[in-house]
């Protein structure tokens, strides 16, 4: 499932990465719905991800594009509908939840990393405290995988004293270190600077091109097109259009994603 | 909204796993266990009583209490009830608290503002001040101020006598108190009607503000009037209010009003400490508020003293109230270790003496405890009040 | 039971004053002395044939009765005052009197006062929680004179106060204002007015309901008085109990099972004399001529001697 | 055109430099400043000087007995002579190394904050000063076991006592407040409303009256015969009194924890203990350390109180000892001897709070 | 000396608006020189303002402009040289200094509104407690400003409800409603974001062309080139060039100035 860079360059952005999708699904949503109090936010979701499959979810603010993705490792509870994630169904149950969130990892817009533990530290708590993994093995493994997003050298400063770009970096690290089968992205580039932006879609592309299940909420269209296999579009807490990036740019099917994605590409 | 007839659930978790399950099991389990605790403590109580012969109940209260009190602001005498003593002990307990609280506000407010003085002696000054005195207990505090400064004044056959009308000796200050003769009624009823004309010239200086835009000087004249009319009733009904000057006779001075030296030192002390504190409030509440407000306000030419009332203190205030009330609640906590030098409050007076001649120690201090608490929880509600009258409003 | 949780435990928790010279006082290494120490030690003695296994629980007047009821002490001995009040209604039993006290004044020679009479309009230093206070009242009220009561925690907070002339008169039983004098800066300074204006036997007290324990309390006292009036003492004791006086015998444990029959040793008072002294050595030693505070036996003298000292027989 | 010419910096006006400068932005920026600052300096000036006559140049530190103190100036002959009462009270003097050395180790726990050891041998430090020190102090000065002496508590007094007091109530009152925070901020409905119904009550009365139902009435409320220490029930008192008000620092600490930590640590499968311990609580207690120094603050000062039950705290044993006839009127000494002690473990321990805190520092923001 | 809205809008920012500056002085600044501690921070500086003149101050961090402009109203004390406002002298003394206030106008990099009061209450506080005016007129006049400075509709809300541009536009109103005949403006767009630079921009072309007297410092040279009548260069606490927009863009005389016009147009 790993593949260590293969020098993949940003450059690349624009040449698709090949697909690595297999026939087993991985992730299943049906029919899912959740409620904020009275305002419905996601309405009869149905999605099915397969293994290795890349996904890219867009949309208008607050079309419900986050809780989608924080509904599939339970940071939110939905209250209709399943979710089945590598054949464990999500619910209420703790044991399910421990299970599912042992084989996701998340990355968020705020980077979230834990300032009061060194880079390092940071990568090595869910392997030591939730797969239990020896101290030595987990501080390889963490190195490992600084080194794949590029800043083994920053390993023992702390949070606070990285750029924002690092720290993002960091925050895939950390979650790839619980080696889970499926990555959520939500929004990883938008809190960043341009320049940064960059340095952590290279990353993130690199990931893609390595095979690894991946969902991930973003605007940057180009990184869409780069790597994603589908690209869904919501609104209203719908999914309105989803389709591989080629269909999906060029001959949208629906006019209200024909409207989003004017407004977006003017930018 | 599916048309799916049977819409699909998330599946049942298995009830152990089961968070709602765990998280009602739980509470259940606390409930119990503090339903037990309580339960045993109660009934270990009423056991222990009941085996050691202890009277329960609050049928003492109706009781004559046989001593005397050194001071009350109530009509008090040893022929009283329990129920009085308590009374007693509360007002001597709400005197101290609201003495303290304004000696200690005016204090605080007054360091507080001098340790921004530009003045660096001054400022020196106040630090030393705050740096001292609340780095020291209360308790020592208060024993100084009573044993080793008050102690030391004269007896009062050598009081200092201030004019020969007022006199300060180891038995406390004791100024003349006023003998009300006829006609003094007059006098409160010009005192009333300078309240109201004040009233009405302050109403009317701030709506004729308002339409010419000139500013009355409303406030030093109603002082005047507040002042100089009972004056000039005092005057004109031929000094109708006699003096009754303490005289000394006997043991003692008798007549006039004695404030007595447990009171004073346990004022002084109270006042000194936590006026350490409210100062380190004031001050970071009048630096909290940027000096961009301040040079803004100048610069619309306010002069100092209105850009202090209009634009600085609002602010401040915000930021200084809810600290500074819960130093009140503070001091009036530590207002109850009166008891160590003997100032009759009411842990001193109730949970003390009466405690003692009734034995009931249950309903006793549960009654203390019910006060303070009771005190507590009306200040913290008049503080989220205010918090939300006064919260800025923001995005 | 009482006896029973103190011999478990082997010592004895008694709660004394907390600085009373005379009756219970703790030096500057913490060892206590006084006459009410001494009676709690003359129960240890008894119970656990160690006058030492006592631990001294210091209490001020106002906290004493609640930690006698609630158990926080064994036996209370901290010149208390025997009252109706407190025998009946506050669940406690006084087990006899171990100094026959009355209520006094002490007050400024330089006043220029010499009788209590005089004192209208005065300021009176006294201790909180105390029959004292109680009397001062009743006193001036029938008396028709008024008074400004000055109150302190403690004993030695009401000296100072009068010391430092924060009060004209001090009030309390005479023997403290003996021991009290003797802690002004200048104790000649003042005098005890002649009028005593109550009755204070003090004495030891235990909790109602237990009267075995009740019965110990008591039986130690009383065997400590007919001691002295058997001449039975610290220093003779061996000897007597090869005395054929039967009363001694019965006391030293010789004759009869008075031990047994409170659940003691037969020959509990022989501890208690030897370690701790008979009834008129503990005066002696604590509150004597001989002593700073220099007290007569005056009412504290055996009957037999003109007092009103009166143990029941050892029988 | 002319070319500028850079004008050289000139020297500020007499008025505005060195000493003068200072004097007059200090002390004479204006006519009133300076009538106040003259009126000041006077007043402590003729305040001070007796004052420091009264405590030093003309005061008494050796020579024995009152014979050799000096009318009108400090007698600190006096402290001197009761010096070891007053540090250990009734403790038996042959023993007093005990304490000495477990003062020791105290201070040995708390000064690695200020050296440039590593950063695991001062948390290695740290965990010794919360549990082995509690432990061994103990048993150092309690006796018992290990061939020492028993001491019972009923000896220990003076600041040895202030000091044991201050030190088990934070102890002890740290980890229940952090408990009942984490009650107070629960999704729990029974178990928040049971924690600030706790929380409000002790924050609510006055600590003497809790101290006076420690004292006295505890075993009222136990079942018969169960019985325990005085000075235990004293410190139960006091650390639940504490912990009442280390629970509302705590809180205060966890509300400024932003929401996506708790996210994130729970996306990487932590469960709610290991999120609180690992993540939540090293954060939020690193925020409130000036909080904490200020409860632990003002609890060394509430331990005076204990003196009202009865036990000889520091002030306790100098109160008990101003009474001696044998020394006239030393209480304004023995006042500021104890003032001056607490005065200077309060004033550390915000110094000490500030080296913590720095310490602590790890967000070193660009 | 007022003059309502011509219709002036921001498409005319690249016109320059015509000078309304008279042959009245109204501000004479003789050399004048100021120093905190040991640093000499304004030296020498000689200035002369006419009724109805536009100045724009311009000059590297830490020259001095700031401080410059805040001696024109006492905000900070000089020690030596002379500044005469409308006639008066500034000097220590207070009635001097309050009536100098009056009549000058000061804006804010940091707006610095009254947050405790609303936007109406901003707008009467000096009207009625430093002019006296009747509160009801006071009400007129805000209202006339706050319309002036296009947000009539936000007077009931509170400072910390409104945009930084709707902010520093508040705090233009405010300082309008002394009806002063000086404004003194300190970076007043510096603090704000792009878009937001805009519309305060165009209240104060609109200001400007109502024949105000303005000191202004800013680094927004197309503001520079429109308004102003003069721009001064400022170096080390220094005037080092004073000029017409024209000359001053096109021609400077002194090196240090085109150096910094190099550096500041590279932007
Ligand atoms: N905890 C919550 N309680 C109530 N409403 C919420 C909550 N979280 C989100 N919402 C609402 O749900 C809707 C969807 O939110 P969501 O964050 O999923 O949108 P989004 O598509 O991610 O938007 P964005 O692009 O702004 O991140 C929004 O209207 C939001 O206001
Ligand atoms: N109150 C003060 N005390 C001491 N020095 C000061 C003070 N105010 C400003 N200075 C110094 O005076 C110099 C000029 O400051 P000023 O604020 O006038 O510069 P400026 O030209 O406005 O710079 P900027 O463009 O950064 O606002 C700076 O070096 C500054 O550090
Ligand atoms: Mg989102
Ligand atoms: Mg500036």
């Amino acid at each position: 499932m790993e593949n260590n860079g293969t020098g993949f360059e940003a450059e690349t952005l624009t040449t698709p990465v090949e697909s690595a999708a297999s026939d087993e699904s991985i992730i299943q949503v049906n029919d899912l719905n959740k409620w904020f109090g009275d305002f419905h936010v996601l309405n009869s979701i149905n999605l099915d991800v397969q293994k290795g499959e890349r996904i890219v979810i867009c949309g208008p603010s607050g079309s419900g594009k986050s809780t989608l993705i924080r509904c599939l490792n339970h940071l939110e509870a939905h209250q209709r509908g399943q979710i089945i994630i590598d054949g464990v169904e999500l619910n209420e149950d703790v044991k399910n939840i421990e299970a599912i969130r042992r084989e996701v990892g998340m990355v968020f817009q705020q980077f979230n990393l834990f300032p009061h533990l060194s880079v390092l530290e940071n990568c090595l708590l869910a392997p030591i405290w939730v797969r239990k993994t020896p101290r030595r093995e987990a501080i390889e493994m963490a190195m490992h995988y600084l080194e794949r997003v590029r800043i083994p050298e920053q390993a023992d400063k702390y949070p606070g004293q990285l750029s924002g770009g690092q720290q993002q970096r960091v925050a895939i690290a950390r979650a790839l270190c619980m080696q889970p089968k499926i990555m959520l992205f939500d929004e990883p580039t938008s809190a960043l600077d341009p320049e940064m932006i960059k340095e952590v879609l290279d990353v993130m592309v690199e990931l893609a091109s390595s095979g690894m299940t991946m969902l991930c909420v973003t605007h940057e269209m180009g990184f869409a097109k780069t790597v994603a296999d589908r690209v869904i579009f919501m609104d209203d807490g719908q999914i309105v259009e989803a389709a591989p990036p080629r269909d999906f740019f060029t001959r949208p099917e629906q006019p209200r994603t024909r409207e989003f994605l004017e407004q977006i590409l003017q930018h | 909204m599916s048309s799916d007839p049977t819409p699909l659930k998330p599946g049942n978790p298995k009830p152990w796993n089961d968070p709602r399950v765990r998280s009602v099991a739980f509470q259940l389990i606390a409930i119990a266990a503090v339903a037990w605790i309580g339960y045993s403590l109660f009934q270990n109580t009423i056991s222990n009583m009941e085996s050691r012969g202890i009277r329960t109940g609050f049928g003492f209260l109706n009781e004559t209490a046989g001593f005397g009190i050194i001071m009350s602001l109530i009509d008090y005498n040893e022929t009283m009830t329990y129920a009085r003593t308590f009374l007693v002990g509360l007002t001597n307990t709400l005197l101290v608290s609201g003495l303290g609280i304004l000696f200690a506000t005016i204090v605080g407010f007054i360091v507080g503002i001098a340790r921004l003085s530009t003045n660096w002696l001054v400022a020196k000054l106040a630090l030393a001040y705050i740096e001292i005195f609340r780095n020291v207990p209360l308790l020592l505090q208060i024993f100084f101020w009573y044993f080793a400064v008050l102690g030391t004044l004269p007896g009062p056959r050598q009081a200092l006598d201030v004019g020969g009308v007022a006199f300060l000796s180891n038995r406390g200050i004791i100024i003349p108190r006023p003998v009300f003769e006829a006609g003094a009624g007059w006098i409160g009823i010009a005192l009333i009607i300078a309240l109201i004309a004040s009233a009405v010239m302050v109403t009317w200086a701030r709506r004729r503000q308002a339409a010419t835009g000139r500013i009355f000087p409303a406030f030093p004249l109603a002082s005047a009037l507040i002042l100089g009319l009972p004056a000039l009733a005092y005057f004109v009904m031929g000094r109708p209010v006699g003096w009754d000057i303490p005289a000394m006779g006997g043991f003692n001075f008798s007549g006039g009003i004695t404030a007595i030296p447990e009171l004073g030192a346990l004022l002084l002390a109270l006042t000194i400490y936590t006026a350490t504190f409210i100062a380190e409030i004031v001050r970071s509440g009048i630096v909290s508020v940027s000096s961009g407000q301040t040079e803004a306000a100048l610069a619309l030419g306010l002069p100092p003293r209105r850009v202090l009332r209009l634009v600085v203190i609002p602010q401040a205030l915000r930021v200084i109230i809810p600290p500074l009330t819960s130093q009140y609640l503070n001091l009036t906590k530590n207002s109850s270790l009166a008891v160590a030098i003997g100032y009759p409050d009411l842990v001193n007076v109730f949970m003390g003496t009466s405690l003692n001649q009734t034995g009931q120690a249950v309903e006793i201090v549960a009654m203390t405890m019910a006060v303070y608490l009771a005190i507590s929880l009306s200040i913290s509600l008049l503080m989220n009040i205010y918090n939300r009258a006064v919260a800025l409003k923001e995005r | 039971a009482t006896l029973q949780d103190v011999q478990d435990a082997g010592e004895l928790r008694c709660g004394v004053s907390n600085g009373l010279p005379g009756f219970s006082q703790p030096d500057s290494s913490g060892n206590w002395a006084g006459i009410d120490v001494d009676t709690c030690r003359a129960v240890a003695a008894a119970v656990l044939g160690d006058a030492d296994a006592v631990e001294f629980i210091p209490l001020t007047a106002a906290e004493r009765f609640t930690a006698l009821q609630s158990g926080e002490i064994d036996v209370l001995s901290r010149n208390t005052t025997w009252t109706t009040t407190r025998d009946a209604s506050l669940g406690l039993n006084f087990t006899g009197t171990n100094y026959y006290d009355g209520q006094g004044f002490l007050i400024k020679t330089a006043l220029g006062v010499d009788s209590a009479y005089d004192l209208d309009g005065a300021a009176v230093c006294t201790q909180a929680g105390t029959t004292t206070e109680l009397n001062l009242a009743d006193f001036f009220r029938a008396n028709d004179m008024e008074y400004e009561a000055v109150v302190f925690d403690t004993s030695e907070a009401s000296a100072q106060g009068f010391d430092n002339n924060r009060c004209d008169v001090l009030t309390s039983d005479t023997s403290q204002l003996a021991a009290l004098k003797t802690q002004l800066t200048d104790p000649d300074s003042a005098e005890i007015l002649p009028e005593i204006i109550s009755k204070e036997p003090l004495g030891p007290v235990v909790r109602q309901g237990d009267d075995e324990w009740f019965n110990v309390v008591k039986w130690v006292l009383f065997g400590q008085i007919n001691a002295e009036e058997y001449g039975i003492t610290s220093e003779n004791v061996e000897e007597m109990e090869s005395s054929d006086n039967p009363s001694v015998q019965r006391i030293v444990g010789t004759s009869g099972n008075m031990g047994e029959i409170l659940g003691l040793d037969d020959d509990f008072m022989v501890d208690v004399i030897s370690q701790v002294g008979n009834y008129g050595e503990m005066f002696e030693r604590n509150v004597g001529p001989d002593t700073p505070l220099g007290l007569n036996r005056g009412n504290n003298a055996l009957w037999t001697d003109g007092g009103i000292l009166y143990a029941p027989p050892f029988r | 055109m002319v070319p500028h010419q850079p004008l050289p910096n000139q020297p500020p006006p007499v008025t505005q430099r060195g000493v003068i400068r200072w004097l007059r932005a200090n002390l004479f920026s204006s006519w009133i400043n300076g009538l106040v600052t003259l009126v000041v300096g006077y007043y402590l000036l003729s305040t001070l000087i007796p004052l420091i006559d009264w405590a030093f140049i003309g005061a008494v530190f050796t020579g024995d007995g009152v014979d050799a103190c000096r009318p009108g100036k400090a007698c600190w002959i006096f402290v001197e002579e009761r010096f070891g009462f007053f540090m250990y009270g009734f403790y038996p003097e042959a023993l007093r190394w005990r304490p000495t050395l477990a003062f020791v180790l105290f201070a040995l726990a708390v000064v690695p904050p200020f050296l440039p050891l590593p950063a695991r041998l001062r948390r290695g430090v740290a965990i010794f000063g919360l549990t082995g020190l509690p432990v061994g102090g103990y048993i150092l000065i309690a006796g018992g076991v290990f061939g020492l002496e028993s001491v019972d508590t009923s000896q220990w007094g003076g600041l040895m006592l202030t000091l044991i007091l201050a030190y088990v109530g934070i102890i002890a009152a740290l980890p229940i407040g952090v408990a009942l925070a984490l009650g107070r901020r629960s999704e729990m409905p029974v178990i928040r409303g049971i924690c600030v119904i706790f929380i409000e009550f002790w924050r609510a009365v006055p600590l003497i009256t809790i101290l006076f139902m420690a004292s006295v009435m505890l075993p009222l409320f136990l079942p018969d015969g169960v019985t325990f220490d005085k000075l235990l029930r004293a410190l139960i008192g006091i650390t639940l009194f504490q912990a009442a008000y280390m629970a509302e620092v705590v809180r205060g600490g966890l509300q400024a924890i932003p929401k996506g930590q708790y996210e994130a640590a729970e996306a990487l499968g932590l469960g709610y203990w290991r999120r609180m311990r690992l993540i939540i609580l090293p954060q939020a207690l690193k925020i409130v350390v000036p909080g904490i120094a200020n409860t632990v603050i003002s609890l060394f000062k509430d331990t005076t109180l204990v003196l009202i039950i009865g036990l000889f705290d520091l002030l306790g044993a100098v109160k008990s000892t101003l009474s001696d006839p044998a020394w006239n009127n030393v209480m304004a000494e023995g006042y500021l001897f104890v003032a001056f002690c607490f005065w200077v473990f309060c004033f550390g321990m915000s110094r000490y709070s500030h080296r913590v805190e720095k310490q602590l520092d790890t967000d070193h923001r660009q």
